[in-house]
């Protein structure tokens, strides 16, 4: 199993002839996949074409991870095939589907935080010595080449663990790169990335489909759909709607079927009703994560805060709600100063958060959506300690409703629903507590565009109501459709708070990245 | 945007009616297993059937059972404690020295109730306070409370307990109703109370299939984590009261191994063993199982390892029936 | 094995063999319970918890059980009679002069008992300790326990072997503890300097004398306990009274005096060396 | 494996210096090479089995059978001699019985998906259980063993027993297994994140029945040496032995959340605890006192890892002061 030695690009050396372009490298036809009580895909078929990127658009939970998966090996279809050159095959495992050349840059990244960059990216076919035992010499330069090759500049020999997520998400493409592949699979591989980061990446599909790969790009993202990609497939809850180039569609076709409706993009109409200050942080610091944190907040106003992906947002949300103790700082609400040790403390006084990592951080999964929602509530719905279920029902029905859950009942395990309706309870068990501060980190981040709609309206609903809400977002069109207000922040600190006309892409994009102002 | 369909969507608060589900249920399985192990006993021994033969039965179990509700609860926060066993070797060698002393029975209730507590903090802190994962800290305060009975003891014995405290462990409430099966009685009821019906169970159940999101939900995870310890202490103490009681005597080597027992009697009543799910029916049961399958077997005369290798077979059975089952 | 003999000489006896799980106090408990359920007529129990058994044991006399103890006892209160394999003293005796016997010009020596928790063990050595101002030159450096696990003991005796350079023998009076000292004297390369001594039986004694390990040990007939505690238990059954100074009889080994703890001794230990170890090896 | 690894190891060396420095002052013969080489010599099963339950805790089980496994396959190996089968065969077969007592557990965790607490908490009483029915609770004795099969784990080679080879060799092996093979590298990988394994093509359920297979063949090999060494079997034999291998890997570092640790660790862990056991009798601590002592170390030893270990938030101020964590090297 002794590889040949590689260096840097040589793994793309090995020249493949580009097959008739009108012969799919990769097809599935008929193909259907359903887990208990979900049809993730049925019947549905999709075509990969060497040198061509494919788009795979559709809403949240339309199926498209789902065949990621079955592509490579993880998930078994129930029914239909997969052909690789015409001729059908089957892939028992994620290693029968590599070693069939097939490669893929995962939703999540997949990765082990105990093991360092170079064994995340050789594992299970890394280079060996003639006594078949792992040539880590080779394995560590051959990395360091790979990295380099895709501008990464880390540390082959470090734990991933000491890594960000921008960065353990490239050290996820260079692995998917170390597997000589002819098709490669990005599911919303741009999604954690930063915007230089993304540029590379664009650079990298670019080379790669020079080399002849057939590449299948997953993204919501329309305008790098427009940029990248020649041909595109919509899914539509787990059935295929269309296929096309890329170039005689419009944003607008391609909605319509990915939603099977006309979705207008408007961001809300706001009902502007400005109150006085409620929310002030002064000083906030925190030994590595932050320092000098300071703005404030009125009643009925939407906050944006924008920043490169690891300004450290998050982290200073966090703090506001308890999570992590800041070492300097105060927070004042309605003109009186909050110490917040826990986060029980910040939801007394009224401020909650909704978290970014959704999976982890917000939904309880293996319990049921009613006691998700009532849970921050349940001072409110029981009597000195003791539950009350109907209360909690009751609660759960009123926030819910609001929000259109869609789900069997109210008593179905919340790790049963799709991304974008476990948010949805997540967002109403805050709204149950009636908050006089609600922090939104990353709101929409992977959901689908009628659903963003919604979050976006009701958000809206939310500041018009006379609450203060604090929105952190990666999207530029987000942040500056819903916000009043906007703070950028870059490497933990406030760079710039922009207002009115000074908002522009422009300007948050220089502050974000420390360019200063225009010339 | 506007979806036409919009209010008037009703969910359900459930589709299975309580009823449905307990039939269901992992409780149910043990229901049959418990009347099947019954009636097995009362044709192989014609001793069996008899009022005060299964009184005397029910020792086989109750310390232990008392121990296991909160252990369920700790378990099902995703947390476990190694160290019962040797609380009631620290908790009933302090009991002796008080004893010694010449206090009299109420002192030395106290004594063994509040060491279980101290034991059961010094977990809370190890483990709560320091974010330290529980079975290697019980491992090692296993060996360290009842090292320091050792060290107290060494080969000797406490005896000479006053004759009323004989009360808890040989005592009857009425009739054939010993005061450990009543201690065991209203313990259940008042951990199946706190655990299925008050938030501070709710909260158990959160922490267990989610310690982050419980803490972003503003679960005080810590002070839940601790309070569990606390009450496995307690628990531990009480039932070293009981054991004290029902020996006579203190030595260090007492209880030895009982925690396994524990651990198996409260994964038997279906609570899983990685958190997240449990109940103390389920335990209440597994209690009554295992002290008839030890009981049934003791009057056939089994030698008792012979006896471990059924309450063996047993536990992986059961659990993995409904797993074998459920697959197809 | 005695017990059998016992009982087929009676005729109308059944035996009950059993033992629990592990070597609990809780464990022998659970065994007691469901040996009262049966309603059995007597109970001869060896026990591992001097104190701990005697509630449960004293439930059974309560409900009109026949209880002894023999070998390993229960305190007074727990039991009708004790039956000592032999007299305490005796065996304290004899375990400090088969260690003196062999080593003429005096010298260190030590003991490795079983768990310190075992009652007869604990006696035997306070009785050893009692009758060593008799053996001039005989010095007792140190008491360790291996808790009748071979492992422990081995490594107990390593460390007295290490611990004490001048010690001239081990007296184990336990036989998992004097077989695992026989093998680190051995693995040791000290037969010959280090002489193990003390009780054991001669079927798993035999190899320890063969190599020179051990010179000589000692023991009681074990078939003849279990026949005797037979015998009593059958005849306290049937009317025998157990009380001070009452001779009870224990078939063809005599009779039993009890004395003020009601405790009777069964006949003296007998020494075995290599001339007798070829002839008994095969018997128990 | 790299930095953090280092100083947790380093820490524990200095314990182990600081303590053998302790005794060696009260008891200088303790230092002497014999006495030393006896130490690692009485630590060498422990060592072994140490080894295989570093495995298993490395995919995220445990194996609490390990003790019972080591005293079943110890009593086949000592019956088999008995019964008059040479020694070549009688050390295969015990290591062989091992491995399919292993895989008993491997498959009740793989295939049937019980949690490997609950399965090996069962079989252990299932695997003693085992042994008494063989044997009706009887000993086998020194006498009734062959003297070969008492011989080798004694026979000296190079001044240090066979016994104590063996144990070098294992590690040595496992050494190059867990470092520089697929198979090593599949333990980690399903500890430390098993659903990320399965992405990079690893049968999580597989690797496990492998670490329990690895675990039982070895607690078989130590199954024989035990038994020849103290020259006894019998049903208890190695009992509660379990909880010493789990201590010795916590306290080697092995994180029981699976995917951290290394051999390393692991034996410096055994070294430790083997200390305890057999010096401080040796120097005349009260035998009553080792339990807690041995308490108190493990205690202390997953304190101080976690201290170590304890995440100081994420790095996102300019890092002018901070220490680079690119720096970070090999
Ligand atoms: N392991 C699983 N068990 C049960 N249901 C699943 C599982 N994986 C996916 N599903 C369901 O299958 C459907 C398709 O999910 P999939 O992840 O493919 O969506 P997606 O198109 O990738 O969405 P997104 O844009 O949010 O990533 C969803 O309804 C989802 O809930
Ligand atoms: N190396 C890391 N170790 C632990 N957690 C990390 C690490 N990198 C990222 N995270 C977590 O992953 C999540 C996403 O991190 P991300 O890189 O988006 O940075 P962030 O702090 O959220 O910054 P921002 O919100 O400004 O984008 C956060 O919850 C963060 O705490
Ligand atoms: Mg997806
Ligand atoms: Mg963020």
């Amino acid at each position: 199993m002794a590889q040949p030695e590689l260096s840097g690009w040589a793994i793309f050396k090995r020249s493949i002839m580009p097959p008739a372009p009108d012969a799919p490298v990769l097809s599935l036809r008929a193909l259907s996949k359903s887990f208990p009580g979900v049809k993730a895909l049925q019947d549905v078929q999709l075509d990969l074409y060497a040198g061509t990127v494919t788009a795979l658009i559709g809403e949240n939970g339309a199926g498209k991870s789902t065949i990621v998966k079955v592509l490579t090996g993880i998930y078994q279809p129930d029914a239909g095939e997969i052909f690789l050159d015409g001729t059908p095959v089957k892939f028992p495992s994620s290693e029968a589907a590599s070693a069939a050349g097939v490669s893929a840059i995962h939703q999540e990244t997949v990765l082990f935080d105990e093991l360092t960059v170079a064994e995340n990216i050789w594992l299970g076919h890394a280079p060996k010595t003639k006594w078949g035992l792992i040539d880590l010499a080779a394995q560590r330069s051959q990395a360091a080449a790979l990295l380099e090759s895709i501008g990464a500049k880390i540390d082959p020999d470090i734990l991933l663990r000491e890594l960000g997520i921008a960065q353990r998400h490239l050290v996820a493409i260079a692995r998917a790169l170390s597997i000589d592949a002819r098709v490669v699979i990005m599911d919303e591989p741009t999604a954690a990335l930063s915007y230089k980061e993304i540029q590379e990446l664009y650079d990298l599909v670019e080379t790669l489909k020079s080399k002849g790969k057939a590449i299948l790009f997953i993204s919501h993202k329309f305008d790098e759909i427009f940029r990248i990609a020649d041909r595109y497939t919509v899914f539509r809850d787990g059935q295929f709607v269309g296929e096309g180039l890329i170039r005689e569609a419009t944003e607008g076709q391609l909605v319509q079927m990915m939603v099977g409706r006309a979705v207008d993009q408007i961001f809300p109409a706001r009902v502007r009703n400005i109150g006085d200050v409620v929310f002030t942080v002064a000083g906030y610091s925190h030994p590595t994560e932050f320092a000098d944190i300071r703005f404030s907040l009125r009643k009925g106003e939407i906050l944006g805060f924008y920043g490169l992906v690891g300004a450290g947002r998050s982290e200073v949300m966090q703090a506001l709600f308890g999570i992590t103790k800041p070492s300097t700082g105060a927070v004042n609400l309605d003109g009186q100063v909050r110490v917040i040790r826990s986060t029980s403390d910040a939801i007394a006084a009224g401020i909650v958060y909704v978290p970014e990592d959704r999976g982890r951080q917000g939904a309880i999964k293996g319990l049921p959506i009613f006691q998700n929602a009532s849970l921050p509530s349940l001072g409110k719905t029981s009597r000195a300690g003791f539950l009350r279920l109907a209360q909690e029902f009751a609660l759960t029905r009123e926030y819910t409703q609001a929000l259109d859950l869609r789900a069997a009942s109210l008593d179905q395990d919340i790790g049963l629903l799709s991304g974008g309706n476990q948010q949805k309870v997540v967002i109403a068990k805050w709204l149950a507590t009636r908050p006089r501060v609600i922090i939104l980190d990353e709101p929409t981040k992977g959901i689908d565009i009628g659903s963003k709609a919604m979050v976006h309206e009701f958000m809206a609903k939310l500041a018009a109501e006379g609450l203060a809400v604090i929105m952190v977002s990666s999207e530029i069109p987000e942040v500056l459709g819903m916000s009043d207000r906007v703070i950028v922040m870059r490497e933990g600190r406030i760079a710039a708070e922009l207002a009115g006309d000074a908002m522009t892409p422009e300007a948050l994009v220089r502050a974000a990245a420390g360019l200063g102002e225009a010339a | 945007m506007s979806a036409p369909h919009t209010q008037n969507r009703h969910l359900p608060d459930r589709l299975q009616t309580p009823a449905m589900r307990a039939l269901r249920s992992w409780e149910a399985l043990l229901v049959v297993v418990f009347i099947l192990i019954f009636t097995a006993n009362s044709f192989a021994s014609p001793y069996f059937l008899n009022v005060w033969n299964l009184s005397d039965a029910t020792f086989n179990f109750t310390e232990k059972a008392m121990i296991a509700f909160a252990m369920a609860m700790l378990i099902i926060a995703g947390e476990i404690d190694l160290s019962v066993a040797s609380i009631i070797a620290l908790a009933s060698t302090a009991m002796g020295l008080v004893m010694s002393a010449g206090y009299g029975v109420p002192v030395i209730v106290v004594t063994g109730i509040a060491v279980g507590l101290i034991c059961g903090a010094i977990n809370g802190v190890l483990v709560a306070g320091m974010n330290l994962p529980s079975i290697v800290v019980t491992i090692g305060t296993m060996s360290l409370f009842r090292g320091v009975s050792f060290i107290i003891l060494g080969d000797q014995a406490f005896t000479g307990y006053p004759k009323e405290f004989a009360f808890f462990g040989q005592g009857y409430v009425f009739w054939v109703i010993s005061f450990e099966l009543f201690l065991f009685a209203i313990t259940a009821v008042i951990f199946y109370i706190l655990l299925h019906r008050t938030n501070f169970g709710r909260a158990v159940f959160v922490i267990g299939n989610n310690p982050v999101g419980a803490l972003f939900s503003g679960v005080r995870v810590a002070r839940v984590r601790f309070i569990l310890f606390l009450l496995t202490g307690l628990m531990s103490g009480i039932a070293a009261v009981c054991l004290t009681s029902r020996l006579g005597s203190t030595r260090p080597s007492i209880a030895t191994g009982m925690e396994l027992e524990i651990i198996t009697m409260v994964v038997l009543g279906g609570v899983n063993i990685l958190g997240g799910s449990g109940s103390i029916l389920g335990v209440v049961l597994a209690a009554f199982i295992m002290g008839m399958v030890t009981f049934g077997i003791g009057l056939l005369n089994v030698p008792g390892i012979v006896m471990s290798i059924f309450l063996g077979l047993l536990l992986i059975a059961v659990i993995a029936a409904p797993k074998l089952i459920w697959r197809k | 094995k005695g017990a059998e003999e016992a009982a087929k000489e009676l005729g109308d006896v059944e035996i009950i063999y059993t033992g629990p799980t592990d070597t609990t106090a809780e464990g022998q408990i659970e065994v007691i319970n469901s040996l009262i359920a049966q309603g059995v007529n007597a109970i001869a129990i060896s026990a591992n918890d001097k104190d701990a058994l005697v509630p449960a044991l004293q439930k059974a006399m309560e409900r009109g059980i026949t209880v002894i103890s023999w070998d390993s006892g229960v305190a007074p209160e727990g039991r009708q009679m004790h039956l000592n394999p032999s007299s305490n003293a005796l065996i304290g005796n004899t375990i400090i002069k088969l260690a003196a016997d062999n080593m003429p010009e005096g010298g260190d020596v030590a003991i490795l008992s079983a768990s310190a928790t075992a009652t007869n063990q604990n006696i035997w050595i306070e009785e050893a300790k009692k009758v060593l101002p008799n053996y001039a030159g005989i010095n007792l450096v140190d008491v360790v326990y291996g808790d009748d696990l071979a492992d422990k003991s081995y490594r107990e005796a390593q460390g007295l072997i290490a611990k004490y350079p001048n010690l001239k023998a081990i007296i184990a009076p336990t036989t998992v503890g004097i077989l695992a000292a026989s093998q680190a004297v051995t693995d040791g390369g000290l037969i010959g300097k280090v002489n193990v001594t003390g009780l054991g039986l001669p079927s798993e004694m035999a190899g320890a004398v063969e190599s020179g390990a051990t010179k000589s040990f000692a023991i009681w007939n074990p078939i003849d306990l279990g026949y005797a505690a037979t015998m009593l238990s059958y005849n306290i059954v049937k009317g025998a009274k157990a009380e001070a100074g009452a001779e009870i009889g224990m078939g063809r080994m005599g009779t039993a005096k009890l004395d003020d703890n009601n405790e009777a001794a069964m006949s003296d230990p007998f020494t075995y060396d290599a001339s007798n170890i070829a002839e008994f090896k095969s018997i128990f | 494996m790299k930095a953090a690894l280092t100083s947790r190891d380093a820490l524990l060396i200095y314990a182990i210096t600081a303590m053998t420095a302790a005794i060696a002052y009260r008891f200088p013969a303790f230092i002497a090479p014999s006495s030393l080489a006896n130490t690692f010599n009485d630590t060498a099963p422990l060592m072994i089995l140490v080894i295989g339950q570093m495995i298993v805790i490395l995919t995220k089980c445990i194996d609490l059978s390990v003790a019972a496994t080591l005293a079943l396959t110890g009593m086949v190996a000592a019956l088999l001699d008995g019964a008059g089968v040479p020694l070549v065969i009688v050390i295969p077969t015990a290591i062989a019985l091992g491995a399919v007592l292993g895989m008993i557990n491997g498959l009740l965790v793989w295939r049937v998906g019980i949690p490997s607490i609950v399965v090996t908490l069962g079989t252990m009483t299932i695997y003693r259980g085992i042994i008494f029915l063989m044997t009706d609770g009887k000993w086998v004795n020194a006498h009734e063993m062959s003297d070969a099969f008492k011989a080798l784990p004694r026979l000296h080679v190079l001044g240090l027993p066979v016994m104590s080879w063996v144990a070098i060799a294992v590690i040595a092996v496992f050494g190059v297994i867990m470092t520089r093979t697929v198979l090593g590298r599949s333990f980690y990988a399903v500890g430390g994140n098993p659903h990320a394994a399965v992405y990079a093509g690893i049968d999580v359920g597989r690797t496990q029945f492998a670490a329990f297979t690895i675990s039982g063949a070895l607690a078989g090999l130590v199954g024989y040496l035990w038994v020849s060494r103290y020259a006894v079997a019998y049903v208890d034999v190695a009992g509660g032995f379990e909880l010493d291998v789990v201590a010795a890997c916590v306290i080697g570092g092995i994180s029981i959340a699976g995917g951290i640790g290394g051999v390393r660790g692991a034996i410096l862990g055994c070294i430790f605890l083997g200390i305890i056991k057999n010096a401080l009798p040796v120097i005349g601590v009260s035998p009553f006192w080792q339990m807690a002592i041995s308490g108190t170390a493990i205690v202390l030893a997953v304190a101080v890892n976690a201290l170590q270990n304890r995440p100081k938030g994420r790095l996102i101020l300019k890092p002018d002061m901070q220490p680079s964590a690119q720096k970070v090297q090999a």
